[in-house]
């Protein structure tokens, strides 16, 4: 498959603006009492949101989890409405209900969030049986990590997907740690992907810091579900190159092994390729990184001046005044 | 006016909305082809006449079900589920709790999830206590759920015809001993509102509140009194959450004197929310002690006089009665 | 492996007393009113209770389900104390509390039976854990159906279980029905050996009607489990003869499926063996029936003339007096 | 005495309760190799000083943690398994309720499963609803559990020792926030019985009923108080199940003035149980209405003036006993 230039710029766009959000956190984080809640970046796997949402349609629908921003940002979500939302404010794009863990973004089709591991998976189930009850030609991506691949409900998820042929993408995020626990450590199959086989599904591996192998994967993986062949399993192998949270001091992750994947930025690798395939000046490049910042910026200082919800705004929002007729 | 059971009555209210909605499914563990087959259940015949594409037979799968149906309200369905038998509600519960309960106020209320998971209990029929554990405290203990146990066939249909068209989860609790004991369901359509209790019985001495199989038992208990001059009102909360707290507390004003009965366990059942509520705000009406007829705090057992043991019958009643008049 | 005239004696023996058993209780479900719950009957898959635990140890356990008489049996379970507590007795192996449905005997190391479907798995991994801290010689058998496999529980407890290397054998009895839906209705994978994969632990089908095959299986996978090389999936295809319980009219399934299933029932089967391989004699053979019907036929008049106990026993056993020291 | 925040105190129950019983083994999610390694944690150093044998890190697999606990209980262990935080208690609910609670009943007494379950609620660090949301209403409504929430380290110390030596299966919810709020601890060994409420703080004209962190929070309530001359009587239930029934019967008998206060939503929380009892046994020497001051029916919001909102504090409770003195 041949990947046109303006979708390799897409993607080099959206890893970028999630790399400088995040490095924006990163800074943010050091501050005390500015952000509050845990703070998860996916610092080193923004290739895998990045490529799978390139792959999709308007009218497609992501599932994602507690590492979402870089999901969220490739789907398009609007940086400010985001930024707001992990400070706390009532300009966010969920009041300051959720705060950073549960971002959700109904307006790009980024429907549900959860930060419950394995949590994600049987939403996506109903989702994508929506999509294949009103006929739609749509799919629906399920994001996780290889720690919720251990979760039952992945395996009952991944089971019903299957029987009934739904048009659903399980996007495994193998970062190689579940908390503090390394992959070999919480399951003894060497690759998720193969877990495929327990439910007669398509399974593949990819490299996770490739992005236009993503891309790649995320496209067949479409066309089969949209073609109502039923779901894929694709398992995307990278790193999580800063600890589980900001407050981690990634005492069990070898020095060197973080030091090996941090040369293996997916960033680079795009950036490279598309200034040897002359896709891209350096200037280009450049100018492009200064504008994610500038965006990045520009969330950070709506964030800032945006007023919190007050106190009384806590009781909204828990049910629908019913439109019972 | 028919006479129908409560599985009955079920069956029309999903056979009419249905019909009246595209939107609406329902998906379970054999409820479409299933191990019995009488039209007392309350899915007979709906396979037949709605097809294989709205009435979903699932694997055995409690969380890949109620995920089901999260993610298909999420995305702009009506799923009606069903899981079994009320301790099944443990397997569906993080899925229920954790996200039908919480993604609207998650998501500052972007989102709508207008599910209903109709619950079957099984007490009375020696099956034990993995299949007779009344859990519907858990339910009204979470915010973000609406709780129905209706009493008889004809709020059975009213409400669960409000259920499904309520924007917001809804747990509709069914016993299944009331699957056989007929009563009028009217002919034309009607909705039962949620959230209105129903004064079963007209009363001044003392009142019962009640919900359920346990309104049947109550209105036998208060015929036996007016014979001896003593005018028992039976308040059927019929929903759990919201609760009609005005209804009670007007009875409780009237009589002075409160009986709960509840088929549950007695140690944190939902007796206590009642009592509380009616100590805050009624306690000077107040002529005599609370009474709680209740299930002991022991699983179900399933050797017959232990069961009966287990349940409370009208002497239970009576007895808790005749103590405070 | 050869397997001794004993050996195939005593399998023989057991399938007969369980299948005699069953049988008695298929004569009493017709009675109104004798058998309290739901009568589930494994009539036809006895070759797999039989084989596997013909392979066991006196200190081996077994976890059991909802099917669970011919596990029990098998395990040198007493018939008398199982019939009457079938029958709710106070005699009963657990004194009327469980009923039918979740028979325990602890006294043959039948630790834990549960009707939750998939409840099995994940105490095993806790029965096996112990086995493996205590460093005995010894091994978990846990007993479940082809629908529990669609359980998360199943795919968390493999997990586990491979990671750890736990002696545990997950015996999968495929009876080709999980209550009224098929085998194919409620999953893809053709084969629920191909799971093991998904953990990378070995995995076997066996001809779950031939009991010798079964007992090869379960003593090659407990030889694997002592010499600490970890569990083993094993699943036996089977039928169930009878419906998911005695009150099913099995409506779903083909009549011609059925008859060809008696065909290969697993008792004529071995005895055919038996009787060409001059291991026991035609009337030796009678003789054994003739005992095991004798067997039954004393269980159900003990369990006839037990008293069934007394209300208020439904108060003891919830709780150890606690040993606090 | 040491002064030692919670964390500390449940450190040395469990290093001095495994020293002493080498069937006592701790299992959970990060208990050996964790993201955060303080000393002010609960499990921080026991990988260290008692090996990868009894300190099992499991992947994220909350029913297979849960499974484990049952079966090696039933096994003769004394399993201590940690969930962790408080909303993953439902991924654990059948396991815990259907199995751990009911098996021993179900065996007619003959099993036993000491096992303790550990639970962190995580309210008050900006996680959310899917981190923070109290539960113990469930475990408490539950026959066959004990239920502790200590509110000092002390007790902390003395209840988790007497809870991993109980037969019976303990859940021990311990609340965050109070791992960083130092308390003094006996240096010699001691118990604590579980069923037993203390008198945190003598007084004559109300009494407080609270648990966990709301204990500390009405000892600074209750000073106020004292400046004005109004004595608030301060009983710590520690256990909710069982309830000490009598201690909050003789003090209300004494006060004539009752207010419950929990961080749990309102409506179903446990609050009830204490009011129906009350109520019933004690109604005569109410002097005033019952108060409540309890979380709101609301899920646990992220932003922190929302949090703080939800979390009851001491202007709530001052508020509530100044409506009824
Ligand atoms: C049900 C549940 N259990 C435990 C946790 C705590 N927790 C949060 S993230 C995490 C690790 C998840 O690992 P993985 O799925 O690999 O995702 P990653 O964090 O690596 O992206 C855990 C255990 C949780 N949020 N939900
Ligand atoms: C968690 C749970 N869900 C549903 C049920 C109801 N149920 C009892 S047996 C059964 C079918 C189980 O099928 P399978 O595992 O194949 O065992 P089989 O009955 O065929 O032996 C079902 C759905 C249950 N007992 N537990
Ligand atoms: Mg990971
Ligand atoms: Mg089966």
């Amino acid at each position: 498959m041949q990947i046109t230039k303006e979708k390799k710029i897409e993607m080099l766009r959206s890893m970028l603006l999630s790399r400088q959000f995040e490095d924006k956190l990163t800074e943010l984080c050091k501050i005390e009492g500015k952000i509050p809640g845990m703070m998860i970046l996916c610092t080193g796997q923004e290739a895998v949101g990045s490529g799978v949402c390139a792959a999709l349609a308007p009218e497609d629908i992501i599932i994602s989890n507690h590492r979402s921003h870089n999901h969220l940002l490739a789907r398009g979500a609007d940086p400010n409405a985001l930024m707001a939302e992990i400070y706390g404010k009532r300009t966010g794009c969920n009041k300051g209900k959720s705060g950073t863990l549960h971002l959700a973004v109904p307006e790009v089709n980024a429907l549900c969030t959860t930060t419950v591991v394995g949590g994600g998976p049987p939403i996506a189930v109903g989702t994508a049986f929506a999509q294949q009850y009103r006929k739609e030609e749509s799919v629906t991506v399920c994001f996780f990590g290889d720690g919720a691949a251990d979760e039952g409900s992945f395996h009952e998820a991944l089971n019903l997907a299957s029987l009934w042929r739904l048009p659903v993408i399980f996007v495994c995020e193998n970062n190689l740690y579940a908390g503090a626990q390394r992959y070999e450590e919480h399951t003894k199959v060497k690759d998720i992907a193969d877990r495929a086989i327990a439910y007669a599904m398509p399974g593949e591996v990819v490299d996770g810091n490739d992005v236009t192998a993503v891309y790649r994967a995320a496209c067949k993986a479409r066309e089969i579900a949209v073609s109502e062949k039923g779901p894929t399993l694709i398992e995307c192998k990278t790193y999580r190159c800063h600890g589980h949270g900001e407050a981690d001091l990634q005492l069990y992750q070898p020095k060197d092994e973080i030091a090996a994947w941090v040369e293996k930025c997916p960033i680079d690798k795009l950036r490279d390729e598309a200034l040897s395939e002359g896709l891209i000046s350096n200037d280009a490049y450049e100018e492009m990184n200064r504008k994610m910042n500038e965006i990045v910026e520009n969330a950070v200082r709506f964030a800032e001046e945006s007023p919190f919800p007050s106190p009384e705004e806590a009781l909204e929002d828990v049910f629908v005044s019913s439109r019972i007729s | 006016m028919n006479q129908l059971g409560m599985g009955q009555a079920v069956n029309q209210a999903l056979r009419e909305e249905m019909m009246r909605d595209s939107g609406v499914f329902i998906a379970g563990e054999g409820i479409g082809v299933g191990i019995m087959e009488s039209p007392m259940l309350p899915t007979f015949g709906l396979l037949k006449d709605f097809g294989p594409e709205r009435v979903k037979d699932t694997p055995v799968s409690e969380a890949a079900i109620a995920g089901l149906a999260v993610g298909a309200a999420a995305a702009g369905l009506r799923p009606v589920v069903e899981i079994l038998f009320s301790p099944f509600f443990t397997l569906a519960s993080d899925m229920i709790v954790n996200h039908a309960a919480k993604l609207r106020y998650l998501s500052g209320g972007k989102s709508t999830f207008p599910l209903v998971v109709r619950i079957k209990n099984a007490s009375g029929h020696g099956a034990g206590c993995q299949h007779s554990h009344n859990l519907e405290a858990w339910a009204a203990h979470c915010p973000g759920l609406k709780v129905v146990m209706p009493s008889t066939p004809a709020d059975a249909k009213g409400l669960l015809k409000s259920a499904i068209r309520d924007d917001n989860p809804v747990i509709f609790i069914e016993n299944m001993a009331l699957y056989f004991q007929p009563g009028p369901v009217p002919d034309e359509e009607y909705l039962t509102p949620i959230g209105k209790a129903e004064i079963k019985r007209q009363g001044k001495d003392v009142t019962v509140v009640a919900w359920s199989n346990m309104v049947g038992l109550a209105l036998r208990a208060a015929d036996q009194f007016s014979q001896e001059g003593v005018e028992v009102e039976i308040v059927d909360v019929r929903t759990l959450a919201p609760l009609d707290k005005e209804t009670i507390l007007a009875s409780v004003r009237k009589t002075g004197r409160l009986v709960v009965i509840h088929e549950a366990n007695r140690t944190g059942g939902f007796a206590g929310e009642i009592s509380a509520i009616v100590m805050e705000e009624a306690l000077a009406s107040l002529k005599a002690p609370l009474r709680r007829v209740t299930g002991p705090d022991i699983p179900v057992p399933a050797s017959p006089p232990l069961e009966s043991f287990y349940i409370p019958n009208e002497e239970n009643l009576i007895s808790a009665i005749r103590e405070i008049i």
